[in-house]
């Protein structure tokens, strides 16, 4: 694996959810973009057999890359050599039977139980600010057995309570609060992967993991609004390679749609990675 | 009979408060009876001709996929046409198209799985000219598909703990089997279903090829139906591959035949998308632009075929079909 | 999270008082989790094996179609020949199997969709070997869709009203949406299912041909999966048509090859019944001589294959294939 | 037409149903036999497009006649060239859902309020006899919007309570019973027909309305355990054609499986019809 010269921080975190990727899993990613590079370039660089769903029930495609522009989903190249095409009702039920592992999610805000908001900014129905919903995101958090969460970090993205809970974390992260909201048993929040940092969970509670080597924790918690636990030893992620890139640039993300979104370029000066 | 009497009752422990279309499954069954056809009758007619008969303003429309992919734009052209009013719109797995009817006029209610947030939204919510009730992409299809089951509600495993819960018509009950907790989602029964195809006969019995949203669910469920196809096939093709129906003609009403009726979009396996068509309406709607769009793509055309001659051309429409090349699996 | 606490109650109307298998979508979920398998190993196995490994007594057995028509005829022979004890059969649909199987000493409790009634049922009742709890049809495969959606329970619009209702599991509600009484039915999720289907892949990716009754809900709601199939084709295969698979391989446990696996009923499409064996079934059980055609057609083979090989012959398998004429829709 | 010369009494159950076959109009058949024939032979003699559903999901059907042994569902003949093939539960759905005109259904025994017997003679659970359940008919005498019931005309068939509801009639027969059993509003019983007579409803209780030529009023009554009402007027039922017959013996049921299972044969002396 070679190092990389230079990448954006949205590829620092699609490479870093790859990274979690494991064989024999499954995975089911909300809509398309972050979620769905991030599982497939884990799949083609280091678990072959982990397998994918979308929320139109497609199981396992083999997708002729490139997708065509805004089309990860629905469209015949994305839904290519599936061993099943379904419905959004059928991919739902799967997921209520617990056959999916992970659900890959982005979202807009989340809270320190996990609990995200792709719904409205401000007080609901006030005067804040609408958004798309939940979409499939819902039932991602509510059925997976671990929910993996792909944001920004910006302090307005991590705040003590969500404006709106659009899907399922811990709710107000008491023992037991998703079971006694009807939600399935042992499922929740896993990982919160921006791209400065790794978080997970410790008593329901949102926990600083890991971090990447040229963000130091201090820069990470202030830019959080509310601070996160801190773990014992906070890790250090390895950097995106050059393979990694090659893959994400030239089949996944082509036309850059993801990934020029937002956010600083890093580089390699020579000595270590530096932040432009 | 000699159960014992009911000893016990079941708790609703919390209950959404907003509006949702009546749940009432045994009007939807005297509406069947009364009016839809079991004969095999042709219910072939132009789009006009099916929207004029078929939509009324205040329904409740269903659409099944969006502008983009399938979507049954010949259909949606055509409501936005007609300017119908007042519709209640099921937003699910939608993306430009409820920002779409709400500036044209057509929307003024939508139960949201999620649409793209705009500015003509903004603006419609803003002034009062829309209002949003709160669900998910497949707790809308789970509402669809307790509709086509012909029962009031479903039980389900999410939404349950959401802000989406309170402002919806879900109740959070105590399971009577087990005793815990158990969401349950009002069944929806939508007025009209719009739903693109890609081959129907005359009578209605249609096939859709790879993945899709609910558009069984949607055809079952819905009061009025109206089903536009790629291809308008002979009978005997149906029968000879039963296995490959998805809709039954007994519960469709009419059926339009409309060749690349999902453009600007795709209709999978039988041609691409328009990127810079697709790109205009995105663009249109996140600049607030809508009329602008409708008065260059829709109103001036009497018929979507209009269109697609004029504004389009066979060439393009060509070279859509041409670069359409994941082709497995996308036939009977 | 403002909800207005609840302030209401559903009555529970009506319930049956018999026992049910326990509903517990929850341990479903646990049971799936730990044990199917999400990746693509290959599954194929003997039956021998399969019903080894994956049937064990006491078990709750659903069977897909019947020994007549589709039926799983290899699983059958092999559970018979295996000597289980204690199941529970699912006698949706069922027309000799569960006579069969009851004097056989396989099955000592079965919900009832619809069974022949016999000698052998009828002794097995008076000497207390049989307990029978009362649905229909079409309830048992609704429980086996609330198994399959991993749902407690789903409303119904029958069986309310009969005395069946009474000698089941299931209760009459309050719908809190209409207000009027609703009948629930307590989901199915079996111990294990043996289906029997034309193709699969070594992973248990499978697709039926033609109508069914229940293949796709039972495959899902049951804890332990065997496919039989008539082919195993390539998975390449499966992936040029997604739109045919019926099952998907996650929910499948083992995949057993069985050519000819329904004889000596029909498997729609590749074969045709053998008339005079079907009627010798039939008058068997009627006359109360099961023993009789197990000492002839199971107990003295080591597999089916032995059976059909040396009972049946290849020359009559052949003009089974031949006599199957109506072809039309029997592939992907 | 032309005038039958003999028959047997199934045969006359099978053609008067087959008389109230209407064009345009979808029809549930349980299980396979006289209730498939009937309908069979109504659409392909008056009703053309009348059209029929199965227990396993398939709508429309066009047989290959005639069926194999037994196999009047499922099989490869008996499913050709439908409309769409689905399962038993899409049929049972699309019946709830309204889409069922009639209902047809054979059985053991019925009661004054239509309710339907086919699991249990005698105290269930005691030393009577048990039955095959109500299989596929329960759903159907619930849901389709009408109900047809073919059974034979004898003492023990026609009670005042059935022993054993399995399939639902008018229930006590109290306005509404159905609706407060959860059953669909406005479904219910409505013809009941056996080789002597045909029944309706008046005020949900069992009526006779039709006589063959044949048979008195008093003969059936005497074959009543429980004596239905009578119609001010009862008619008389038309005697089965050569061409019904032909069509029955040729194509639907040619092994005689059903016609041959019961009852006396009827012939025409010349002057009149008689039963041996």
């Amino acid at each position: 694996m070679t190092r990389a010269e230079a990448f954006s921080e949205r590829e620092v975190a699609m490479c870093t959810v790859a990274h979690l990727v494991e064989n024999g899993r499954t995975y089911w990613a909300a809509g398309g973009g972050t979620p769905l590079y991030s599982v497939l370039l884990g799949q083609k660089l280091y678990a072959p057999d982990a397998q994918y769903i979308t929320e139109d029930g497609v199981v396992a495609p083999e997708p002729l890359l490139p997708f065509e522009p805004m089309m990860t989903m629905v469209a015949s190249r994305a839904v290519h050599h599936a061993l099943l095409w379904g419905t959004m009702n059928s991919a739902g039920l799967h997921a209520q039977l617990g056959h999916m592992d992970y659900g890959v999610l982005n979202t807009l805000q989340v809270d320190q139980h996990g609990n995200i908001n792709s719904t409205f900014l401000g007080e609901y129905g006030g005067s804040g600010r609408r958004f798309g919903g939940p979409g499939g995101a819902d039932t991602i958090a509510a059925c997976c057995w671990r929910t993996i969460l792909i944001t920004d970090q910006e302090r307005r993205k991590f705040v003590k309570e969500v404006d709106f809970i659009s899907s399922p974390g811990f709710l107000d992260g008491t023992p037991g609060a998703r079971e006694r909201a009807g939600l399935p048993r042992d499922t929740g929040p896993w990982r919160v992967v921006t791209p400065w940092a790794m978080y997970d969970y410790e008593d329901r509670r949102l926990r600083l993991m890991a971090r990447v080597p040229w963000v130091t924790v201090d820069e990470i918690l202030a830019e959080c609004e509310w601070k996160p636990l801190i773990a014992p030893e906070v890790q250090v992620i390895e950097p995106p390679t050059e393979e990694e890139l090659h893959l994400l640039r030239t089949e996944l993300d082509v036309r850059g749609q993801t990934t020029d979104a937002a956010g600083s370029w890093i580089t390699w000066d020579g000595e270590k990675y530096v932040r432009a | 009979m000699t159960a014992p009497a009911a000893r016990r009752s079941l708790p609703i422990l919390r209950e959404g408060t907003s509006a949702y279309l009546k749940v009432d499954p045994d009007g939807f069954r005297a509406y069947v009876r009364d009016n839809k056809q079991r004969a095999l009758t042709p219910r072939l007619m132009s789009a006009r001709e099916a929207v004029e008969r078929f939509v009324a303003d205040g329904d409740y429309l269903a659409y099944e996929c969006n502008y983009l992919m399938r979507g049954p734009n010949e259909l949606v052209h055509e409501i936005i046409r007609q300017e119908k009013k007042q519709l209640w719109a099921a937003g699910k797995f939608t993306y430009v198209d409820v920002a779409l009817l709400v500036d044209a006029g057509c929307v003024s209610r939508a139960d949201c799985g999620f649409f793209l947030s705009s500015p003509p939204i903004d603006r419609a919510l803003r002034e009062g000219r829309l209002e949003v009730f709160e669900y998910s992409n497949v707790i809308m299809t789970t509402r669809l598909q307790a509709g086509a089951m012909g029962i009031p509600f479903l039980p389900v495993r999410s939404f349950g703990g959401t802000d989406g819960f309170d402002h919806s018509g879900a109740k959070l009950i105590t399971d009577p089997y087990t005793g815990d907790p158990i969401t349950i989602v009002p069944a929806l029964n939508p007025d009209v279903a719009i739903i693109h195809v890609h081959q129907a006969d005359v009578y209605g019995n249609a096939r859709v090829f790879g993945t899709g949203i609910s558009d069984v669910e949607s055809a079952l469920a819905s009061r009025k139906v109206i089903i536009s196809a790629e291809e308008i096939i002979e009978t005997d093709d149906i029968r000879a591959k039963p296995g490959a129906t998805s809709i039954p003609y007994y519960a469709v009403d009419a059926v339009v035949h409309s060749p690349h009726g999902s453009y600007p979009g795709t209709c999978p396996g039988y041609y691409g998308s328009d990127p810079e068509v697709v790109f205009e309406i995105f663009r249109a709607i996140m600049t607030d632009q809508v009329q602008a769009y409708l008065d260059k793509w829709v109103r001036p055309f009497a018929t979507f075929a209009e269109m697609l001659n004029e504004r389009v051309g066979a060439a393009k429409l060509e070279a859509m079909t041409a670069r359409e090349v994941a082709k497995d699996g996308y036939s009977a």
